[in-house]
């Protein structure tokens, strides 16, 4: 049996394959469904300071192959995720990543700080990518200098890798990669949706409540890879990859473009078990491209930065 | 809450656009589970292969039988229950079961009960009235429909009790809006019980404010199980929201802002 | 019978649906299939002044709800095409756009001054958007400066109309298209694809011979129509809608997010005949959601600048 | 070229994830247009719905019959070939036929050709040896596939004249290459003619060169009718490129770079 092991800055995980921010909740749904020790990690809600209702109804709108979604960070505020949420998920045997957004850079770092003293979690996730609140992080996520900035203050305050979610919003990947590596963050987590749009044909206007929301699903996951590529050519920063996975398939496809753990986000909502289904195939296809264990194949992409330069 | 694959056993144009579907639970195992869904609650079905398309679709559950086979109710509206309508009887459908919170039927004691649907929102109403008349509670209907071509299940409803057809225009039963008919019942009904478009639940709570009630609501929902916060409604009570799919769809008319 | 009749600058259409530039190639073959008198307009493959021989292959790679190219602007020079292909297409009684791409704003200008002398083509669409060469116009697209520089030179050089093809690749689409606005140009068209890569498991190694390429399709759908809808509620130029439309439904979503005609490009791939059943279905479409005419369709859409404040 | 709906008339599994489909055309008028539908030309097949998946998938034209009924054999190789596969009889399949330049056997006056086919490559040549046989043309064919579980069409080869299957391993047949058993009849063939992977072409290619011949080569491919520039392939003659949905796939030996 092929082994599934992968270690990034902070995470020992079983197997590379977490579900995504905000796709999941706090787990307890899920843990309904199956034994939630049977993932790699649990990557939870974005949490802000005080607690947030997020944005009026409708929330979510179906695209080809995709969905849009305006939640607007709908959470109970990190104090109550501290008190109620980490207490139940450490009863699992799984790494618990929090991910982080917020308004200002005080505010992240003052969750951060109440995430990181309850010795709970086992690595932080900056959102600076929330593309559905107009004070929730996207401004950080499009200026490499304030995804800087946030990144170095959090760095400062905190003992807990930092990996930090970048936008695909943005004309340079790459560029947003190497300000956050330079300001101190352990790691990437790529990708947060694409701001996108649908219009209600029956009442002529969007759809959405929020009017634009962010695409999911497979639909994004070309991009998604592009975005992983290409980073992985210019950073060193272990990353994982997000965007549209929903086989086993998929996170070999990730892990060839060079991320060393994947999130499955969208894929959870059409299929609660999504995550479990991949987990158990993905030995299988490490098997069949000939693969041994997860280093092979993280180290496996045939990338030539020399190639890419044709680009 | 399972997830399942259930057998297509009949699919029968009831009305207009509108298909009535039986489906099978594929284990005894299952079926026993099955007493225990409460009118109120839905299935959360996946149509299509994989992506496409993408999202699942909320069906309540409009009546079981004591096999534990499920009827649903459904109108052809768009892309999903246009391809739902299409599986033929020995498909498979994949589904997510049962869901959300349904009506309290087992706390309640009543008299006399009101229920008052309009167009989809009928079918919930149905396995509610089915149950409440199984407990002796009486059972008045009041159901709006936009024309005769749309009306459904008119015999069923009667079989449990008083029920006014209500269409727009007045091709069928008594012409207005299920509103402008309620009154000749107001004195009677202990508890009263509604679903239907949210334009619809607004103008009946707002008549029988102060009345003891439920309503169920509807919302664009993504995961169904209370995870994505895509089904929220406001909660009247506390400032925030409440989740359609898990502390919904059913919800007493007086603890959420519709 | 509802009119599809719609005017923009340069162009009087008889209905406002357009095969996309590169998903037609200058026509010929579709004019073995049907008449090209039904379109609203023929745009032609991007034209270089050199001919150019394009990537090497793979050159297109299927994903969910789309599909990737890097052809690479291959094209016979704007010489061929002003001698051959043009010459040909003005047998048919419907305007023709030219695409224009080059490396350098001299190119650009080259290109666009031999097309407008023909006097057989109704407008120019300046190509800054192409992601698959290195020197095919994408820097141009995502520096508002070089935009301008580009729309004022060839704006000063032809009588032609010039329609700016906008990149999605940018974080501020909006900004882009003031630029070439002030510049001078007389319409928009957007989107040209997304950059995105797809991994070949079996080689490990990008599938397409370009390593990336521009991600097409339904699946960018809700990108364009964010971003048509974003650029409508600050710029009075009237914009060619684009990006994964394949039915007539799609036609309308475009309208009422600000397009005034529309591309369809992906689509033609296939379906040859994409075009003609969407020109088909269109009346009645635009008949279902109340509208008597384009004008309304196009007027119709319920954008309040005051709402978008908001997202 | 027309774009229509064929009838699936017959879907055999003919070897290891291999399948034989016979397709029927809607009309009369089309099928006179199929007479003149040539070997080496190919449908630009549309398998599931909308865009789902997204692009067509190019099949050779296998064989032909007086009622104008197209056989086609594919090997289950990904998604499209998967859900084209599962059609059942009597389900409509859209195509796009008939698709590019065929091989030009109405020109060509042989005594002997010999047919060089490996794998999916293999069915085209089929149609090509049938026709040359009939116009009185001796036909020498070798076929390669992996092993004996993906050998198919080994007897229609066989009525059609010498034939020598070629497998990786041996399991049928001679065992290694193609090319390890073309030398044997180098002398009497007046043209040859090969269809399969890239590597195969080009080491057959290399080894006839001089000779006169023609091959089929395969892309990826968008259109399939030359408008979109995805199907190239360098041109030796020009600098430039061929389109192989629509110059091709068939080329002279000599016109290509592979
Ligand atoms: C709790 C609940 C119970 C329901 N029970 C029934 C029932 O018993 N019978 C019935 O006919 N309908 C019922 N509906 C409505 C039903 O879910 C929608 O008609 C259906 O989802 C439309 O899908 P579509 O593919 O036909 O339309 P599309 O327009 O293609 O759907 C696109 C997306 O919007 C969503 N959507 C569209 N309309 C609605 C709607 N009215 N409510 C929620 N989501 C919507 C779809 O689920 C999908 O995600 C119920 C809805 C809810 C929330
Ligand atoms: C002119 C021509 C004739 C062909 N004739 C036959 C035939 O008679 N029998 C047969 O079995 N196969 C034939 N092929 C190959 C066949 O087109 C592919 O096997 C098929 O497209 C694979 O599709 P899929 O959905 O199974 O694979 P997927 O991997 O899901 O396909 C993904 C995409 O890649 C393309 N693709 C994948 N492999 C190939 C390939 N080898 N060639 C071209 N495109 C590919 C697909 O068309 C699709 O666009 C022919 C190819 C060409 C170009
Ligand atoms: C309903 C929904 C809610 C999300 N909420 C968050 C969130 O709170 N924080 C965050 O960083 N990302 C959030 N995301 C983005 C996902 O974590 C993920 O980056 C993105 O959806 C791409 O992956 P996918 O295509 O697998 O869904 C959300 C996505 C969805 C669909
Ligand atoms: C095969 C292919 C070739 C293309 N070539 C060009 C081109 O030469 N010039 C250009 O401006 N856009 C080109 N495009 C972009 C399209 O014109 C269009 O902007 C884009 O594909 C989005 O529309 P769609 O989703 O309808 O395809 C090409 C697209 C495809 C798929
Ligand atoms: S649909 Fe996900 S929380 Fe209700
Ligand atoms: S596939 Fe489009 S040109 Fe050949």
């Amino acid at each position: 049996m092929i082994s599934l092991e992968t270690k990034l800055p902070g995470l020992h995980l079983k197997n590379p394959v977490m579900p995504a921010s905000g796709c999941f909740g706090f787990g307890r749904e899920f843990s309904e469904l199956f034994d939630l020790n049977q993932l790699g990690a649990v990557v939870i809600k974005a949490a802000t300071y005080e607690s947030r209702y997020g944005n009026q109804t409708p929330r979510v709108a179906e695209t080809a192959a995709g969905m849009l979604n305006a939640i607007g960070l709908q959470n109970p505020g990190v104090e109550a995720i501290c008190k109620e949420e980490l207490p139940y998920l450490s009863r699992f045997d799984i790494p618990v990543i929090a991910n982080v957004a917020g308004s200002t850079i005080e505010e992240y770092v003052a969750v951060a700080k109440m995430l990181d003293e309850t010795g709970l979690i086992q690595a932080l996730e900056l959102n600076i990518s929330c593309p559905n609140v107009k004070e929730g992080g996207i401004q950080f996520g499009m200026d490499p200098g304030l995804a800087a900035e946030v990144t170095a203050q959090v760095k400062k305050t905190v003992d807990t890798p930092v990996y930090v979610k970048l936008s695909p919003n943005t004309a340079d990947i790459v560029q947003m990669a190497k300000a956050v590596e330079t300001a101190g963050a352990d790691g990437l987590s790529m990708i947060n949706t694409l701001t996108g749009m649908q219009i209600d044909l029956p009442s002529r206007k969007p759809l959405l409540a929020n009017q634009t929301g962010g695409l999911s699903g497979p639909a994004i996951k070309p991009i998604a890879i592009r975005m992983v590529y290409e980073v992985r050519q210019h950073s060193g920063l272990p990353i994982i990859g997000m965007g549209g996975i929903s086989t086993a398939e998929d996170v070999l496809e990730f892990l060839l473009a060079g991320a060393s753990a994947v999130a499955v986000g969208t894929a959870n909502i059409h299929d609660p078990f999504a995550c479990m289904k991949i987990i158990e195939r993905l030995p299988q296809v490490l098997q069949k491209y000939g693969f041994q264990n997860m280093e092979e194949a993280i180290e496996g992409g045939n990338r030539h930065e020399a190639d890419l330069s044709r680009s | 809450m399972i997830q399942t694959e259930l057998t297509v056993l009949a699919n029968n144009k009831i009305a207009e656009q509108t298909i009535e579907m039986q489906l099978g639970l594929a284990s005894d195992k299952l079926v026993t589970e099955a007493e225990k869904f409460m009118p109120g609650q839905f299935l959360h079905v996946k149509v299509g292969e994989a992506d496409t398309p993408m999202l699942r679709r909320p069906i309540s559950i409009a009546d079981m039988d004591s096999d534990g086979n499920i009827t649903i109710i459904f109108k052809i509206s768009g892309r999903g229950t246009d391809m739902l309508g299409k599986q033929s009887v020995g498909s498979q459908i994949d589904a997510l079961l049962p869901c959300g919170t349904g009506y309290p039927v087992e706390e309640l004691n009543l008299d006399t009960a009101l229920l008052i649907g309009g167009g989809i929102g009928v079918p919930p109403l149905y396995y509610l009235g089915k149950t409440l008349a199984s407990r002796g509670t009486r059972v008045i209907s009041i159901l709006g429909f936009q024309k005769e071509d749309q009306v459904f299940y008119k015999e069923k409803f009667m079989n449990l009790g008083e029920t006014i057809i209500v269409t727009d225009d007045g091709s069928l039963g008594e012409k207005g809006f299920v509103t402008d008919y309620m009154s000749k019942h107001i004195a009677e009904f202990d508890c009263f019980f509604s679903c239907g478009p949210t334009p619809m639940l607004r103008a009946v709570t707002e008549k029988l404010s102060g009345r003891r009630g439920y309503i169920s609501v509807e919302q664009r929902m993504g995961c169904g199980i209370g995870a994505c916060y895509a089904c929220v409604v406001p909660s009247k009570s506390e400032t925030g929201f409440k989740k359609i799919c898990k502390d919904g769809p059913v919800f007493a008319a007086n603890e959420v802002n519709l």
